[in-house]
């Protein structure tokens, strides 16, 4: 920049300041992917099927195939209908997808058979409020949730576990966590699921690991799921990503076998972030990456750009893109996490419309995750919402009557749910004879808000204790003993209860959560079935007493007091 | 493989509504798995597996609601409850790309579906091959 | 039976399995853990019972015994004693790694941008945010006659290789813009491997500033302090000097054998030892009130009054062990965060009470296991009971038990037996190894106190400590390359430190040196018949520390002069150094 | 009080093929085939000229001599650090992108890994250029510098991950594939 140009407006200058000029925006660049879902360079679509094989997928022959395109034209489409359902005109698909009357299951058969380029010329027509309109009836579970992020800048186990605990109780259906040090993460998985536990019974939880730890704690039952197994949407970054179809297909089978939920993770722009585009547009490659998770078979899908969010946002119209591959995962019928998990915005305002479309007509996880620590202490590099945003976001459900996942809680429920975790996680460290939690860190978790505020570890101690919990082969089932033993016999039968459900392997079917009552809820049992005002999830009732509540509510009974 | 019974939607959850067709890898039914076992010392972290057979169940639901993909996961995962934890792992790690020679992929999949009876997974493994050569995914000598 | 022997020591907890079968004892487990709460004190109840549940992996025990566990707390403190002051930034004697040119410049101190007026012979001072480049341009054009430089930012090399003629340059001064302007000063910079030869001399001092005799005298601490550099600068000023002041930190008083002496802790460790000798057996010893030493004596106190119950006036305590040692600190008045060695001392103070509540702890373990539970006997018996076990030692017998906070020691005779503790373990070398090399990280401390050193050489080999090469096949991981590591199990850890391996290794093994052979020879002093070492024949060592690489060696060393046979422990020839006072207990109870 | 910045330009002139150095002194600065020509400054307009000036000055100060490639077939940073430690006679190299982005690498190391690395371009300064040239020199000396600190800023994702992505492209564009690395004399002038 340089002071030569002339004298500026005032109002330039206020304009010059605002926050979202911090962020940055880039022009189109078609030819090498930099688009998000309109480029003259994506292919036509279309599909030939002989002898029951797929030989053409959208203008390719078959010896021409690279390994997507064959194993979505293997495993994903349904060979007998293709050729039917991609006769189908476009325009027509796209109202079917809009239009109350045609059932989730007429679009979902015939989506079956739709190609890549054949999904990505139906979304095309389709405007942002079409695609919410489509969503709210294409949504998988019928019951909308949220996932919150429970990390720690210094992997502090109390912190985790204090801060699970609220985020259980405030609503969150499952909480995920990660490392800063690696070999913290036994420990941190510990207090995981034990703060979960004692915030809401039935709440899932998971760390994100590379995978060997990652299966290796979740089939010792200290954690209950995975979603950190990404997917590509080129031969060239799926190969430079150390993987293949198949071998993310045998790893699916292998979490599935140990009765561990698990869904796949990918995302628009992740492939022109690292430069091998294919010269496709980042929506079409989503798609691809879509359909090779329904062909592996895994339950479901982790999307919405997720940790490339900067470059979708950063083009026109790329957050409708973003709208728009939710949507297609949840029409493939995969459950869908959809994003709005990493920071995205210095604009407040850019980050609540940037949600919009997944919190309005309601997704899987509307979150995958929201921070539920400060985002200074999110070890996911920060999240598009953070504790400081809760007030906020109870407020956008409360005026837009929108089910959010998530509740105001008075303070006097969440100080004694942390100091709860806390004591639990105490007598846990204890009893496996783990470094001890003394009473001051068990006080600091009670009343902190971020990492700073608790007394520090001794480190070397933890990662001897969190290799000891590898070497003594801990599992699940310990942490139930220790905590029956330590007289928290509810957090022990919620865990236990948790655990059980591996062997019913209910939580492996499409979109399950577990309910308060501990009754699995998938979107078999509580199946979407939208079809226009007045039917569908509605926020009514019991729930919607509950997110009439706010911090400050004047009473109308006596105005000069609040209920909360 | 002993045939599913004819599942539908109104089963699931099994935990629930078939808590008959229910039991663990050592045969225990799902209502054995209580606190006072727990604390008796008599439930182990393997009572608290799925069976290849409630994969199987899970497999027919899945089918019962039209996600065949999903269905054929279940079947696969059936297949690999019997394989050791290291053994998947490390069939993974043979799956990535230019891991694995032709013929080390097959031997896996022989492995699969002789010590194993999993020809669903092998099958897998086996397209896995194909494709690979074809794609020049397979480990090169030079490697 | 089942029979069961426990020893709760300070940082661990054993357990020790037997079957008494008509007095035949067969061992057939062990276990270890953490300690819960303080030794000889009820909250070591839950400690006891998870080290008997594991060491009896599920069978039933018929009777538990426990040691006659003495409460024993120890307390570190480090007190810096010396301090190095500049007045008036006499001197920046901070050794950059990279100065530039060689030689010694001699003029009158100028800031760069005043260059052009300069008269004489000319130090150019440069303040932060000139580019070198720019800072060479200034020298070569200003037809000032530069003869030497002071810069702020590391760029004396840079500046030298831009200048017709080199000049002696010192560089990386943070606090440039204090340096006295229009004054007489001097640079000087040794080629590379040579430290400076003039400003560190008080003659050549004298030379280059054209003193007097008595000036001279003056001047003779600040070449002390520049001694061993490669570059100094020295600026003549009013009143500059530098000064190394005693820093007063608190009197110690100790009171035993009737008498009671005080000795001042900046007085160094061999004094305040020396003055401990002359009043053993110690009864007591207390700080004064508001100073440091007082602080750290009167917390001991109170977290032994916090677990017995017993009033602070009570308490005694009964050892102090002072050890000196050095720490790197920022010199006061310095323009470029020079850092002087310090004298320090370090203190550990340890206090036993013959309150024991172990009465409590059998009572509780008892209930939580469902069966008997008794005290078998005083632990220091009972350790020289278990020593004797292993094979080729015999009575007389003295045991050493070098712990994590205490050293202890005890001896069996035909007569009888008795037992000592004395401050100062483990914990102590992890301190004095962490202040000495300023980790200012105790993992790493600990790490260089239990493991061997090495230098990784390339990634695929090291150079160990002693000298030997270890090759390695596969890749060692990047962030270990060129460093000093510690060769842990786990693999090479590295040190942050810019001391060779032989420092590092010389200041690790000095610290055991200064705790574990001292403490020994103190210790066995104390049990010996007569006080008498030459009156021992064996010695056995015990406990955690005993399993290190070369404590028992240092151990050894000490004692050889005495003619002491000195070796570790192997426990009914299988342990190794652990287990002692369980397994002691288990045979002492099937004797009687 | 201090000296305005100077403005200086940067040439890279080609001196023939990069051949393997034999000094055991020497680091090697590898750039991606952008550098320089046609970009001409970081992601966050740091200029080229300064970027090398200061990597130049971090490796002269410990005493160390520089040589200087471009690598024309590829503008992955690994890749390019690589190939700049295999010809360096020390094993040391300091690889580049035109944005920015840098990482010190190893001879002897696998490719995709390094001994130190910078992925954050846009929080990359003058400054911390110059501790990467001497951090290099040091490690070519068998020192053992403490790493260069690393600066995090969870807001670098909207502001710059876009424009990264978009350089990124763009120096793919300017790949020349089968094109052997060469040896390149850097000419800094100054301009003001």
């Amino acid at each position: 920049m340089t002071t030569t140009e002339g004298r500026r407006s005032k109002r330039t200058e206020i304009l010059e300041a605002r926050p979202v000029n911090l962020d940055g925006f880039v022009e189109e660049w078609p030819e090498k992917g930099l688009v998000a879902m309109e480029s003259d360079f994506d292919p036509t679509p279309s599909v030939r099927v002989e002898d029951g094989r797929i030989v053409e997928l959208d203008g390719r022959a078959r010896a021409d195939f690279d390994f997507m395109d064959t194993f979505i034209a293997d495993h994903a489409l349904d060979v007998e209908t293709a050729e039917e359902v991609n006769a189908i005109p476009s325009i027509e698909i796209a109202r079917m997808l809009v239009d109350p009357r045609a059932t989730r299951d007429e679009v979902i058969a015939v989506g079956r058979g739709l190609t890549p380029a054949k999904i990505l010329d139906v979304v095309k027509l389709m405007n942002v409020v079409e695609i919410m309109m489509a969503m709210q009836k294409m949504r998988a579970r019928r019951t909308p949730a949220n996932q919150a992020h429970s990390t720690s800048a210094k992997d502090n186990p109390i912190q985790v576990a204090a801060d699970a605990a609220e985020g259980a109780l405030r609503g969150f259906a499952e909480l995920e966590t990660t490392l800063g040090v690696v070999r913290y993460a036994p420990l941190v998985a510990i207090a995981l699921q034990v703060g979960g536990q004692v915030g809401r019974g039935g709440v899932l939880t998971q760390c994100a690991l590379e995978e060997a730890t990652e299966l290796e704690l979740g089939m010792r039952g200290i954690t209950a799921y995975a979603e950190t197994i990404s997917v590509y949407g080129t031969e060239s970054v799926f190969v430079d990503g150390d993987d293949t179809p198949w071998s993310k297909t045998f790893l699916a089978g292998a979490y599935a076998s140990r009765g561990i939920k698990m869904r796949f993770t990918s995302g628009t722009g992740s492939e022109v972030q690292m430069g091998n585009a294919e010269g496709r547009s980042m929506l079409y490659l989503e798609i691809r990456c879509i359909l090779m998770a329904k062909g592996a078979g895994v339950q479901g899908l982790q999307n919405g750009s997720i940790s490339c969010i900067g470059v979708p946002g950063a083009v026109p119209g790329g957050i409708r893109a973003v709208a728009a591959e939710n949507l297609i995962a949840s029409w493939m019928d995969l459950e869908c996490a959809s994003g709005n998990d990493q920071s995205f915005s210095h604009s407040s305002m850019r980050r609540v419309s940037r949600a919009l479309p997944q919190l309005l007509p309601g997704t899987d996880f509307v979150c995958s995750g929201y921070s539920g620590v400060p985002n200074a202490d999110n070890m996911f590099a920060g999240s598009n919402f953070d504790v400081e945003d809760y007030d906020d976001w109870n407020t956008i459900q409360r005026d837009l009557q929108v089910d959010g996942g998530l509740r105001h809680v008075r303070e006097p429920e969440i100080l004694q749910v942390r100091e709860k975790a806390a004591r639990a996680l105490q007598a846990v460290f204890a009893e496996l004879d783990l470094p001890p939690i003394t009473d001051a860190e068990v006080e600091a978790a009670v009343y902190a808000h971020g990492s700073g505020d608790y007394p520090d570890r001794d480190v070397l101690e933890d990662l001897k204790g969190a290799q000891a919990v590898m070497d003594r082969g801990v599992t699940g089932l310990d942490l139930v003993k220790a905590l029956e033993r330590t007289g928290f016999h509810d957090v022990a039968e919620n865990l236990l209860t948790v655990l059980r459900q591996r062997v019913s392997g209910d939580l492996l079917q499409t979109s399950a959560i577990l309910t308060d009552d501990f009754v699995p809820l998938s979107a078999i049992n509580d199946a979407n079935d939208y079809g226009g005002p007045g039917s569908g999830y509605r926020l009514e009732g019991e729930r919607w007493e509950q997110l009439k509540k706010l911090r400050h509510v004047t009473s109308a009974e006596n105005p000069e007091t609040e209920v909360s | 493989m002993t045939t599913a019974p004819d599942l539908g939607p109104g089963d699931y959850p099994l935990s629930v509504n078939r808590q008959d067709l229910l039991r663990t890898p050592t045969g225990k039914p799902l209502s054995a798995l209580t606190m006072d076992a727990v604390v008796a010392g008599e439930i182990t972290a393997e009572d608290l597996r799925i069976s290849a057979e409630t994969l199987q169940l899970q497999a027919a639901l899945a089918e019962s609601v039209h996600r065949r993909q999903l269905a054929q996961n279940f079947r696969r995962a059936a297949e690999l409850t019997a394989v050791p934890d290291a053994e998947v792992l490390a069939m993974y790690n043979a799956l990535r790309p230019r891991a694995s020679s032709r013929e080390a992929l097959i031997s896996i999949a022989e492995n699969l579906e002789s010590k194993y009876h999993a020809t669903v997974c092998g099958a897998l493994v086996r397209e896995a091959a194909e494709v690979y050569e074809r794609r020049d995914l397979l480990a090169r000598e030079e490697d | 039976m089942i029979v069961v022997g426990v020893d709760i020591g300070n940082s661990t907890t054993e357990a020790c399995v037997a079957s008494v079968v008509e007095g035949r004892v067969e061992y057939s487990g062990t276990a270890l853990t953490r300690t819960t709460g303080v030794k000889g004190t009820p909250d070591n109840t839950e400690g006891a019972v998870s080290a008997v549940r594991r060491a009896l992996n599920g069978r039933t025990p018929d009777l538990v015994l426990l040691n006659e566990a003495t409460p024993v707390i120890s307390g570190l403190a480090m007190e810096t004693i010396s301090e190095t002051i500049i007045t008036e930034s006499t001197m920046i004697g901070h050794n950059p790694a990279t100065p530039g040119g060689s030689g010694i410049g001699v003029g009158t101190t100028v800031s760069i941008d005043a260059l052009v007026s300069a008269t004489g012979p000319t130090i150019a001072v440069v303040p932060a945010g000139w580019d070198f480049d720019d800072v060479a341009h200034e020298i070569t054009s200003s037809g000032a006659d530069v003869v030497a430089a002071v810069l702020a930012h590391d760029d004396a090399v840079l500046v030298c290789n831009r200048l017709r003629t080199p000049i002696p340059v010192v560089d990386e001064v943070g606090a440039v813009e204090k340096v006295p302007l229009g004054m007489l000063a001097a640079v000087e910079v040794a080629p590379p491997g040579r430290t400076i030869r003039t400003l560190s001399d008080s003659y050549g001092l004298a030379s280059v500033f054209g003193l007097d005799p008595d000036q001279t005298r003056q001047v003779s601490p600040v070449a002390r302090a520049l001694t061993g550099n490669r570059s100094a600068v020295v600026v003549r000023t009013p009143s500059g000097d530098v000064t190394d002041r005693r820093i007063p930190v608190g009197t110690l008083t100790l009171t035993g054998a009737g008498k009671t002496q005080r000795v001042d802790v900046d007085a160094g460790a061999e004094e305040i030892m020396a003055t401990l000798a002359r009043v053993q057996p110690l009864d007591d010893a207390t700080g004064e009130p508001g100073t440091h030493v007082g602080g750290m004596l009167a917390q001991v106190r109170d977290t032994m009054t916090d677990v017995t119950g017993q009033p602070a006036a009570e308490i005694r305590i009964r050892d102090v062990l002072a050890v000196d040692t050095v720490v790197p600190n920022e010199v006061r008045g310095g323009l470029a965060g020079e850092v002087a060695l310090e004298n320090a001392v370090a203190l550990a103070a340890m206090v036993r009470t013959s309150r024991s509540r172990m009465q409590v702890v059998a009572d509780q373990v008892a209930e939580a296991l469902g069966c008997r539970a008794e005290i078998g006997g005083i632990e220091g018996e009972m350790a020289v009971r278990g020593a004797l076990t292993t094979p080729g030692t015999a009575v007389p017998i003295a045991v050493l038990d070098l712990g994590g906070g205490s050293t202890d020691a005890a001896l069996l005779t035909s007569e009888g037996s008795s037992a000592v503790h004395v401050a100062g373990a483990g914990e102590l070398v992890t301190k004095l190894i962490d202040s000495e090399l300023a980790l200012d990280d105790r993992e790493q401390a600990e790490a260089v106190k239990r493991y061997p050193l090495a230098k990784v050489e390339s990634f695929f080999h090291v150079r160990h400590e002693d000298g030997t090469v270890q090759f390695f096949a596969e890749p060692l991981p990047s962030h270990v390359f060129a460093r000093v590591v510690t060769m842990t199990p786990e693999g090479p850890a590295p040190v942050q430190t810019r001391h060779t391996v032989d420092h590092v290794r010389r200041v690790r093994r000095e610290a055991k040196r200064k705790v574990f052979a001292v403490n020994a020879l103190r210790a066995l002093r104390q049990v010996a018949p007569q006080g008498s070492l030459r009156l021992l024949d064996f010695v056995v060592l015990l406990g955690g520390s005993a399993l290190d690489f070369e404590i028992p060696e240092l151990i050894a060393d000490a004692l050889a002069p005495h003619g002491v046979v000195c070796g570790i422990g192997n426990v009914h020839g299988t342990e190794g150094p652990r287990n002692a006072v369980a397994s002691g207990l288990v045979d002492a109870w099937v004797s009687r | 009080m201090t000296a305005p910045a100077a403005e200086r330009s940067l040439t890279l002139k080609e001196v023939g093929q990069a051949q393997r150095g034999s000094r055991p002194d020497e680091v090697v600065i590898a750039v991606s085939p952008a550098f320089a020509d046609p970009f001409t400054k970081t992601i966050v307009e740091v200029p080229h000229a300064e970027v090398i000036r200061q990597i130049l000055a971090g490796i002269e100060e410990q005493g160390v001599h520089a040589r200087m490639i471009k690598v024309w077939d590829t503008a992955d940073l690994a890749a390019v650090a690589h190939i700049g430690a295999r010809l360096s006679g020390s094993g040391i190299s300091v690889g580049l992108l035109s944005r920015g982005t840098t990482m010190i690498h190893q001879r002897d190391l696998p490719r995709l890994s390094n001994l130190e690395l910078f992925p954050q371009s846009p929080l990359l300064d003058a400054e911390v250029f110059r501790l990467i040239g001497s951090n290099a020199a040091q490690y070519a000396k068998g020192e053992s510098p403490a790493p260069v600190p690393t600066r995090n800023d969870q807001m670098a994702r909207p502001r710059w991950q876009a424009k990264a992505a978009l350089l990124h492209l763009k120096e793919y564009e300017c790949i020349v594939a089968g094109r052997r690395p060469v040896e390149v004399e850097p000419v800094i002038s100054r301009l003001s």
